[in-house]
């Protein structure tokens, strides 16, 4: 209910979410003084553009996948299951995420300048300059985010109903698969959408580790960078364009993968 | 059928047990106690989903201690029912037979058997169990716990969130499975009406131990200890010391209130003791009839205090003249018309020797 | 309890959590090959570096207590009170979440060149290689995360206390603050104290911003990407186990923040 | 005190009211209904915590329906109490004096009076009121709501997480409260056994409606429809044909059983009515005793063919000679002990004219 009394503190409410919600519709907003239908679709019409959007989409899929496959175990069990040095596991790997990207993308350079590093290399695993080198920067950065994402996934579910189905005759693994994971289910697509996301928009590693070599290695990251260096406007407003679009569709997806919560 | 062997278990700083039980086939044993007495966590250890620290369990005569929860037969109602919210009604209820890889045809048998006992025609059709309501969903997982035809059944607390008509129906059900369907029911509550409905047998469980393994009218009316006594609401308890004792095992008790009792045995002259009465044994003395036999012994004059009304009953509290002592007197409503007291009218009230136990004090922490 | 039978599933879940922490204890691991403790305390000595620090560290503090200051009533609104386009404006909100800091970035060079932007700039709000731009860079990307963080905060505030202070005498301000407020104090910590270590991590929007300047607008990050384009190893070996250092004290922080939850 | 006219609310699908009810100053009001009824819903809005869709409320003749919670100084235990975390023991229970500003000296003899009521000597000093038993939590929430002196007290079913020990000593804790101290009070419960003890009157409530206000007696003897007859456990209930009406009121039944009862006022012969019976109001006939002239208007032979036992009380399920009808009979456990019966037993029952409540059908939902 609302009462007139309350009005003042309503306002403080009110105030700051307005104010920033202006702010982000001035900053979403701006562009269109240099958006030009034309030159969007012009733009969209070169193969630099299509390619960056080919490896864009394409590695982040590949990284998410490989982030959200690991971390679908590791999340179970970091949920699940008590063991020595738990807690101190579950620190480390939370590290990944609060690092900068930048200091992780050096950090790859630096371990494939190492003999484990050169072994990966010699078996085929080269990343400087190459899409794999995309892909593992990209991978390094959202692995630790797909495992946090999971471990509060299966934390929400019940335990009661693996206990459940295992007096009904499950094994371990059975009650797994034919309880907890149907359970996780949205949970794991909205965290697939979530790293994804993550990975499409990842610049700092990325740089570092494979360049930003136009038609190559290039993301749509990368290309808003070089487009602006050379201060290319059409280019970076078409770029940011093809990203706000892909954001939005993310973040509907993921409100539909978790059903009505937010 | 269940056999438990000085099990102790530890959860956090809860220490369970050690515990000794067993379960004949075809009974039914509630195991009744205050929240936080690790009830659930026997059951849990029972199943083998949480870990017992010592002690042994035999399932059949074959000892399980080690045996995964999946290989020990034993259907589980947990509290919260758990029922699989991704699946149907009809997937729910299958879902057991199906893991057991029964043949078709015993699980049709069965399932049209369950589907008439717990009334399950309207809803087993249902593509989703979260809208049921909360009577459905008990059924529903009464049938997914029967249908793989477990040797026992594990019920924890199952009706405690139930309005009072659905909740006698759903007892009356689980009476049902266990003397017609021959179910073996370890059913855990701290409702003591359904404990005693219930259970052939009745284990008191307090703070981690059983305290108390009983029929119905050992736990009611002599309880093996104060804590036990305290727990089923045992209102009147006076605390007493023996004068003398009978060669029949009765005794005369001085103190705040002298009395006679019998089933003194083990108790010396000097030691003091527990007394107790349950509110519903203590006779009032109508002045227009002749007074039986087994009323003399305890004969006291009293003034009503208090009366607290219920629905079908009342409950007086009276003070015995000259003593201090409070008793408190449950009437049926009938009684209590026909007798029309009220606060400060006097009475007389005897304690038959038969309803009063005895305990001795130090029984209180076994 | 572990069975013998569920040993199979148990390597199933062991083995990719296992191979993550080998990769990321390569990754950590392999600059012992390129530290030494002489080079570090010598880069440390250095004007460019502490003057990376200086800012790095104050820009963040300000972005974060910007945001949160921002994000705490707003985020007490959208958890507490119902008003219609709620679901729009939680969608809008989140847009900064997944919109990569490049784009952001250059949203906000090119907001600064629209007439409002400009008028901001007369005010004195210049952007462009300043250190106000850092802020506003680190601000744009930490006040959405922050603003989410401090939602789930207030959701899990039961609304009961606030309502059972108010039947005791409050006002809907002064049950916010006698107990909600409290209440949240850790989760408002936390938040600050993640939203300040993403602050200091970013480098997308900043570097759009407020470029790279050294000793004038190159923090941390930045100052890692220009170490690397020099392959200075040594300046970027100390900036990387600086930050290291400060991702590991922000994880220990947190943890504390929350008490014993994870 | 307080007067509700009128009252609507919605709460996504569901629609409480409209509800007219008041409750004068020193009363104490129980209203009764399952869950899900809508009480919780109709203490908020009347609180000011949630909004009325239509009506009006008044407070000590003031309307109120507009105040700000904070003005109407209505205390609250909500169920799970929302003791403040953050706060000592002391602070919680001082929270709401000092924020309505009353004067330290009135603060600290409310205090001491509550100090004594509440036994909160032991517990005033803790630091955190987390590590708190359930009991003495209750007992620091109730010290939190009274101390600021409110004009009503709010209860939310205070007591449903409590063993049965404490929550017998809370409840009279509650009456003394309103005996004592005066206070006016307003306690929302499932719990028939509490509703009809702390009551002066019950309000019994259903899927969002009141459907019945009266005195203990009037709502367990004398529902006012079918739905309240079966949420208060009416076990026999019997659908009749009304045959002749007498001008006393009393009337002949025909149908399954034909029976005489009273108070059959407003009805007419050919009606179809429920007739029922409390199972603890049903007699047996002793046969070595006289029959009253009470008992002769309705007196059957019967066979027992249930028998459930339960603590201090057994309940016999009969099945009435020539008419396939069942009713259950409630003795106390002296009197089933003196009769002896087994399933399969013959005996005689008799239903009282006084004890039979009679309702028109159609008034199954008002």
């Amino acid at each position: 209910m609302s009462f007139k009394r309350d009005l003042p503190f309503r306002l403080a409410l009110i105030v700051p979410l307005a104010g920033l919600t202006g702010y982000f519709l001035l900053l979403i907003g701006s562009q269109y003084v240099f958006f030009s239908a034309a030159a969007f679709l012009h733009q969209l019409a070169l193969p630099e553009i299509q390619a960056a959007i080919v490896l864009s989409l394409g590695s982040a899929t590949v990284s998410a996948l490989l982030a959200v496959g690991i971390a679908v175990p590791g999340a179970y069990l970091l949920a699940r299951r008590e063991f020595p040095g738990k807690r101190l596991l579950d620190t480390f790997l939370d590290l990944p995420v609060v690092l900068t990207p930048i200091a992780l993308g050096t950090l790859i350079l630096m371990a494939w300048n190492t003999p484990a590093g050169r072994l990966l290399d010699d078996l085929g695993l080269t990343l400087p300059f190459t899409v794999a080198g995309v892909i593992a920067a990209q991978f390094t950065v959202v692995a630790a985010i797909a495992l946090r994402l999971l471990k509060t996934t299966f934390e929400q579910i019940d335990p009661r109903y693996e206990q459940v189905a295992r007096t009904l005759g499950c094994t371990a693994a059975s009650s797994f698969r034919r309880v907890t994971l149907p359970l996780a289910g949205r949970g794991i697509l909205a965290a697939f959408i979530l790293t994804w996301a993550r990975a499409v928009g990842e610049f700092g590693a990325t740089v570092m580790v494979a360049g930003t070599a136009r038609g190559a290695t290039a993301t749509l990251p990368s290309s808003i960078y070089l487009a602006m260096s050379v201060a290319d406007l059409p280019r970076a407003v078409t770029l940011i364009v093809l990203l706000l679009l892909i954001s939005l569709a993310v973040l509907l997806a993921v409100r539909f993968a978790l059903g009505s919560r937010p | 059928m269940i056999r438990i062997e000085q099990l102790t278990a530890r959860q956090g700083s809860f220490r369970l047990g050690p515990i000794d039980l067993d379960l004949e086939r075809g009974g039914y044993l509630t195991i009744l106690g205050p929240s936080g007495a690790g009830k659930t966590v026997l059951l849990e250890v029972c199943l083998g989903l949480a870990t017992a620290a010592a002690g042994r369990l035999w399932l059949d005569d074959i000892e399980a201690t080690q045996l995964p929860p999946e290989l020990r037969r034993i259907a589980y109602l947990p509290q919260d029912l758990a029922l699989f919210p991704h699946l149907s009604v009809r997937d729910n209820i299958l879902f057991g037979a199906r893991q057991r890889r029964l043949a078709p045809e015993v699980i049709l048998g069965r399932l049209q058997e369950l589907t008439v006992l717990l009334d399950l025609d309207g809803i087993i059709a249902r593509r989703t169990v979260t809208t049921l309501s909360g009577g459905e969903k008990q059924r529903v997982a009464l049938a997914r716990a029967l249908l793989p035809g477990p040797r026992l059944l594990f019920l924890d607390e199952p009706f405690s969130a139930l309005d009072a008509a659905i909740k006698r129906q759903l007892q009356i059900k689980l009476r049902q499975i266990n003397r017609e369907l021959g179910v073996t029911i370890l059913h855990v509550t701290h409702d003591q009406e359904e404990a005693f409905l219930l259970g052939e047998r009745i284990a008191v469980m307090i703070a981690g131990k059983l305290r108390q393994v009983g029929r119905r009218d050992d736990i009611y009316y002599r309880p093996a200890s104060l804590a036990v006594a305290r727990f089923l609401r045992n209102q009147n308890i006076l605390e007493l010391q023996v004068d003398q004792v009978g060669t029949d095992g009765s005794c005369k008790l001085v103190g705040s209130l002298p009395l006679v009792t019998s089933g003194c045995t083990g108790i010396r002259p000097g030691e003091r003791v527990a007394v107790g009465i349950r509110s519903e044994e203590v006779v009032i003395i109508r002045p227009d009839r002749p007074i039986g036999n087994d009323l003399l012994d305890n004969l006291f004059d009293a003034r009503v205090v208090d009366i607290l009304g219920f629905g079908g009953t009342h409950t007086l509290t009276v003070a015995i003249a000259d003593s201090g002592v409070r008793l408190d007197v449950e009437l049926p409503n009938c009684a209590f018309r026909d007798l029309g007291y009220a606060v400060g009218d006097s009475l007389r009230i005897a304690l038959r020797r038969r309803s009063l136990w005895t305990l001795p004090m130090n029984s209180s922490s076994p």
